[in-house]
């Protein structure tokens, strides 16, 4: 079977297994469900794979494109069409797989819950529109898959309806989504009036037949390039969780466990990365916004580990850990290290997935507790979700050979080699710092002594097969995933011929623009001494985490820190108070503004004429109703005078 | 000879026109309609049609009218009251003066257009009936069947309408 | 005075001798008659066999004294009895009496109105009857006159459907509205080769109907409903008396008369009779001999009258509703459309 | 002596406005009708006279169908008054006023 023939089943197949979830199947039919539910991502991951496999060991490089039906308006003309080349193959990859696996443990972790039927619809809705996102050939294709995800974000962030803070999380999601999907929106149409196409391959030709189109100044003192690329980018921090549109995301985690692996930490959050790489050619005639990119990735990776370092919520430490390393890719992207920036993306969906879906057992194991300060020494009692944690732990850390040490080394070599030293130094702190307060986690969670109640305790349990299988399957990809990645110094230092599998395969997306320097070349001694010094820095990071939370200690050092640096803790605690700044600044003015459009513009103006409208047509039918007295002579006589006045007519 | 119909009967009927109107009494309203339908009929007569003469009386007079009496007394209609509540004499200004404006505008006009002009004397032919039945009954014949129609459907309505005992009728739950 | 209306004049004294008559003699007749019927005796006082009872009965009402009711509508009250003459003192100017004559070598046809509208006028006059009958009762500000007022007016006008409707049917074969015509035809057709081709014979249905009819237009036993003795007093004409009554009374008998003439007319050939003609007599003569047989051929149909009056009893109000619209309706149309399809063939 | 045509119409057009008067300003609704009647014959006199004057027939078919349909009109007319009786015990049409305001 030629499963390139077929790539549109691949978003398609689990679009129909949503549609059939959602409206065929009811709501008892649970085995039904999950078949279905299972079926359709799996089908897609099998295709998908195969897919990929067909492609890469093709002999063509060209990119495979498959337009499945065009959308006339006018002269305008837009296909429905997919791509494959080896960035969408990578990011499919990652989808279907860890989609998939996020789909096996969710029969597990979700098979008591109400709205069983519901939830499966919504993920494969999502896996659809991740496809979608990925497989796009032209930018309105990615759009809609974009603008899938963030609705099926908001569906299931809010899947706990019946809650109180669950619907407000979703639709804070969706508000600063939107933000960035305006922008988004924006850059698109600006290309699309100056190139007339929205094809990502006929983009990338013409902008490198032709340079100096992308460079002519545009708008706003910025080149075009550097109008759609900003543009582009502010599109990307909303669905990419960074500072400022970030807020999302930490309250994003009202959702279901899974869905918070999937959706906000290993796939639909590096929508954003991607589709910066997607239009490498451009970012690279922009190097302002490229260091803008840089800049706010650096950023928002410190930011979000420090507050990562005084979160007692488990699932809050994870989400900050997300967003501070979706910061690292952007800086990957921002200082030109794409391929870096693809590499962690890859790596941290294994890890961060799999750190989740930890999570997610033990929240399972404590009965619904996410609260670290409750839990302590589980490991006696999750024999299996402890060791996979911990490999995560170790390869977001960065300890080698795992894969988060190979992607996150790359960055930094790629900041390093960029000659931005001063992001390379923020990205090293961000990794000491992410060393410690993920062993921080685990430190406060698997070690020492229970902090829980009694019943709590007792209820404790290691999670089912269809749960654990999925964490080991992550685990042993958290590990290995580094490894099509090992960086060409390693290779020809050991003397062997350059295997930097994902490399070779992502270059030709990279475009390579004259003029545009790329190249940057560390010497093989200056790379080792880069990653001893990482590697170095997140041994010092996990020390540390040992030293304060390790064994018995507990919460003791929290309490310290507290008492020492209460003004430093209370910030950290309440996220720099970022969300009642936006509060203050933001959500508070446009809701008064809001009201006084309501009271006046909307009350006063459009109701009031309204109303005077409304007025005058009653006092005219108040006034003309007194002609219709019921009195059938009355009728008559008007009756009669107007044939008079049509008899006057007609003789003179 | 012919002038002195015209004046008698048109007289007749002008004065049991007025009467129509003017008569509070229904029944006496209807009685002079009889005069002046059979009035009009032997003007028909004189405008060389006794074919609507005779109709006129067989229809109008002999069937319409015996109707309107007939329901007249079936409701027992009484005289209309009079007295201040009653009158409206806006209305009853407004229509004098609209129908004396219109009857002396075409007065005016026909006057104009016919003046004393004298009618040519009659003719064998256009008295004749049988050309009269035939240009009713092939030239005309489809309205002819219509009206026949129209009439079926009268008598269904009517007999519908003024049924007893119907489901809106208070006449039920008495 | 010209030579036209001088004829008029004398046809027209011929019909008004006749209907004078006919009252005092069916008085005399309505009381022998049912007497020989029951075996009694009768009136025998007033002439020979009591034949002036009705000249002394005329004499009554008119010396009696004449009383108004004091609610009465003085003007209809008195108006009443006079329109109940106006349809037979008008109708019978339309039937033929003879044929054609010769008078001082003017060819002269024995009807009053020689007109193609013939039977149209007679209809449209016959339909004014119902005004007296209508007048009388409301103007009598009597329930029972009132009642009969307008059990009269229904019932005329229900049964005037269907005895036009038998009319017309009898006219089809003459294809005339003039009644002439319609003897005429009866004269020269043959039924078989042999039998005159009387109405009578060739739509015994239509003649059903027409009598059926004749007795309810004329509010004649058993269809007297307007006038019912043991229901209404005696109808519309309850509140008269003396001369008035008589105008009444005479009017009914008038009535009936002509309707007669008209029955015989349509339906008995009229004033022929098979196997006479007529035209061999001299002058005048054809006139009046038919004058003769038609009211030789009335006065059977007046006795027909009398006899069915002391025969049937008399029809509850929605018997004769129901008779009149739901069976002589219908049956009238059919023998239209029977008539018509067999003067569409061509067997006429 | 002949009369001329001319007459013929302004009797109609007086027995036109004559009833026109009556049916704007009877109370009883039979008796509108009446003058609605007397108006009809007025049009009927007009046709037949011009019938007469144009030598065409069929001026007199025409007031043969509106013979007809005054019949018709009659009929349906007289029942709902029958029926507005029956409901309100009056056909005073200043009192069957209930399409008022």
């Amino acid at each position: 079977m030629d499963a390139l023939s077929l790539l549109w089943w691949i978003p398609a197949l689990p679009f129909l297994g949503a549609a059939v979830n959602g409206l065929l199947v009811r709501n008892g039919q649970k085995g039904l469900v999950t078949f279905v539910g299972l079926a359709a991502p799996g089908a897609s991951m099998l295709l998908g794979l195969t897919a990929i496999w067909q492609y890469a060991t093709g002999l063509a490089p060209e990119p495979l494109r498959q337009a499945v039906y065009s959308w006339t308006v006018g002269e305008m003309s837009i296909d429905v069409a997919f791509r494959l080349d080896p960035l969408s193959a990578v990011m499919t990859f990652v989808v279907t797989v860890v989609g998939f696996l996020i789909h096996v443990y969710s029969v597990g972790y979700m098979g008591r819950e109400e709205g069983y039927r519901r939830y499966f619809s919504f993920l494969n809705l999502f896996m659809g529109a991740m496809l979608l996102l990925v497989l796009g050939s032209n930018f309105l294709v990615m759009f809609v898959g974009w603008e899938g995800v963030g609705l099926c974000s908001y569906l299931l962030i809010g899947y706990y309806f019946d809650q109180e803070f669950p619907p407000e999380a979703g639709k804070k999601a969706f508000v600063v989504n939107r933000i960035g999907d305006f922008a988004f929106l924006v850059g698109m149409l600006a290309l699309f009036a100056s190139f007339g196409t929205l094809e990502f391959g006929e983009i990338t030709e013409r902008v490198l037949a032709a340079p100096e189109i992308a460079k002519a100044p545009y708008v706003f003192g910025l080149s075009l390039a550097g109008f759609v690329t900003l543009c582009l980018f502010i599109g990307a921090m909303g669905k990419s969780a960074q500072i400022p549109l970030y807020v999302w995301l930490p309250d994003a985690m009202a959702g279901p466990t899974p869905v918070s692996a999937l959706i906000h930490a290993a796939t639909m959050v590096t929508a954003g990365v991607y589709m910066v790489v997607r239009t490498n050619v451009l970012y690279q005639l922009a190097p302002e916004i490229s260091l803008f990119v840089a800049g706010i990735g650096a950023a928002t990776a410190i930011f979000a580990a420090t507050i990562g370092l005084a979160q007692n919520d488990i699932k809050k430490v994870l989400a900050y850990s997300t967003v501070s390393q979706l910061g690292y890719m952007f800086l990957a992207a921002g200082v030109g290290a794409y391929v870096a920036a693809i590499f962690h993306l890859a790596t941290h969906a294994f890890f961060k997935a799999l750190l989740f879906l930890g999570s997610g057992s033990v929240i399972h194991a404590m009965g619904g507790e996410q609260d670290m300060q409750k839990m302590g020494g589980l490991r006696k009692h999750l024999p299996l979700t402890y060791p996979t944690y911990l490999i995560a732990t170790l390869a977001i850390a960065g300890i080698p050979p795992l894969a988060g040490f190979f992607s996150k080394d790359e960055i930094l070599a790629g900041a390093f080699a960029g000659h931005h030293h001063l992001i390379w130094g923020v990205g090293i702190l961000t990794a000491g710092l992410t060393a410690c307060y993920m062993f921080r986690s685990v430190y406060l969670t698997f070690h020492g002594s229970f902090r829980g109640s009694h019943e709590q305790e007792h209820h404790l349990h290691e999670s089912p097969k269809v749960m654990t299988v999925p964490l080991v399957l992550l685990a042993l990809g958290a590990v290995t995933a580094g490894w099509i990645g090992i960086p060409t110094g390693l290779w020809e230092m050991a003397g062997f011929a350059d295997h930097n599998v994902l490399h070779h395969f992502l270059s030709p997306v990279i475009a390579t623009l004259p003029g545009v320097d790329t190249g940057h070349h560390l010497s093989h001694s200056t790379e080792l001494l880069l990653m001893l010094v990482s590697v170095a820095v997140a041994l010092g990071g996990w020390l540390v985490a040992k030293r304060l939370w390790g064994g018995e200690r507990g919460l003791a050092a929290d309490r310290t820190f507290a008492e020492r640096l209460p003004f430093v803790q209370r910030l950290l605690a309440n996220k720099y108070y970022v969300d009642e700044l936006y509060d203050r600044v933001i959500v508070r003015p446009l809701a008064g503004l809001a009201r006084g459009c309501w009271k006046i513009v909307d009350t006063l103006l459009i109701d009031g004429a309204l109303h005077v409208g409304a007025f005058v047509t009653e006092l005219t039918g108040d006034l003309g109703r007194f002609s219709t007295t019921g009195n059938i002579r009355n009728y008559a006589l008007y009756f009669f005078a107007g044939v008079l006045l049509l008899f006057w007519w007609m003789i003179f | 000879m012919e002038l002195l119909a015209f004046v008698v009967f048109g007289l007749a009927a002008l004065v049991s026109a007025i009467v129509v109107v003017a008569h509070r009494s229904p029944i006496h309203s209807t009685l002079s309609l009889v005069v002046t339908l059979v009035s009009t009929a032997a003007l028909f007569l004189m405008l060389g049609s006794p074919f609507l003469a005779a109709l006129q009386v067989l229809l109008y007079t002999g069937a319409i009218l015996v109707l309107f009496l007939f329901v007249i007394m079936l409701l027992n209609v009484q005289r209309e009251r009079t007295g201040a509540a009653a009158r409206s004499p806006f209305q009853t200004w407004s229509a004098l003066i609209a129908a004396f404006v219109l009857a002396g505008a075409v007065c005016r006009l026909l006057w104009d257009a016919h003046g004393e002009a004298v009618l040519a004397p009659l003719t064998e032919d256009f008295v004749a009936l049988r050309n009269t039945a035939s240009l009713l009954f092939r030239d005309y014949l489809l309205p002819f069947e219509m009206v026949g129609l129209l009439l079926l459907v009268a008598v269904v309505v009517a007999s519908w309408v003024a049924r007893r005992g119907g489901a809106d009728s208070e006449e039920e739950s008495r | 005075m010209s030579p036209e209306t001088l004829a008029a004049l004398a046809k027209m004294g011929l019909w008004l001798a006749f209907l004078i008559n006919v009252a005092p003699i069916m008085l005399w007749v309505e009381r022998r008659a049912p007497a020989f019927m029951q075996d009694r005796l009768g009136p025998n006082r007033v002439g020979p066999l009591g034949f002036f009872q009705g000249i002394a009965d005329a004499a009554k009402f008119i010396f009696k004294e004449d009383i108004e009711p004091a609610t009465a509508d003085r003007g209809l009250y008195l108006l009443a009895p006079v329109l109940a003459l106006v349809p037979c003192l008008t109708t019978y100017l339309v039937i033929p009496f003879g044929p054609d004559i010769e008078v001082a070598g003017r060819t002269m046809a024995s009807v009053v109105i020689d007109s193609d509208s013939g039977i149209f006028v007679f209809l449209a006059l016959a339909s004014l009857g119902v005004y007296s009958l209508v007048l009388a009762g409301w103007a009598s500000n009597n329930k029972w006159s009132l009642i009969g007022a307008i059990r009269a007016s229904a019932q005329m006008i229900s049964y005037e459907l269907a005895l036009t409707l038998a009319v017309v049917a009898a006219l089809v074969p003459a294809g005339s509205l003039h009644l002439g015509r319609v003897v005429d035809y009866q004269i020269g057709e043959r039924l078989f080769g042999f039998l005159p081709a009387w109405g009578v014979l060739v739509q015994p249905i239509g003649f059903l109907v027409f009598l059926v009819a004749m007795f309810a237009e004329t509010n004649r036993l058993p269809f007297d409903l307007p006038e019912a003795e043991s229901e209404l007093v005696a109808g519309y004409h309850t509140e008269y008396g003396s001369i008035r009554f008589a105008l009444f009374f005479m009017g009914e008998y008038m009535a009936m008369a002509v309707l007669s003439a008209l029955a015989a007319t349509l339906y008995f050939g009229g004033w022929s009779l098979p196997g006479v003609d007529l035209m061999q007599l001299p002058g005048v003569l054809p006139a009046l001999v038919g004058f003769v047989i038609l009211t030789v051929k009335v006065a059977i149909f007046m006795f027909l009258f009398v006899w069915v009056r002391w025969t049937f009893p008399r029809f509850r109000y929605d018997q004769l509703m129901r008779l009149g619209w739901k069976v002589l309706l219908p049956l009238a149309l059919a023998n239209l459309v029977y008539v018509a399809a067999l003067a569409v063939g061509g067997k006429l | 002596m002949s009369v001329p045509i001319s007459w013929y119409l302004l009797l109609a057009a007086a027995l036109f406005a004559i009833g026109a008067i009556g049916a704007l300003t009877r109370r009883n609704g039979i008796a509108i009708f009446l003058s609605i009647e007397l108006m009809l014959n007025a049009a009927n006199l007009t046709l037949a006279a011009y019938s007469r004057l144009l030598g065409d027939r069929a001026g007199q078919m025409v007031v043969f169908f509106v013979l007809a349909v005054a019949a018709a009109e009659a009929a349906v007319g007289l029942a709902l008054f029958i029926g507005i009786f029956r409901l309100r015990r009056t056909i005073d049409v200043n009192r069957i006023n209930l399409l008022r305001w």
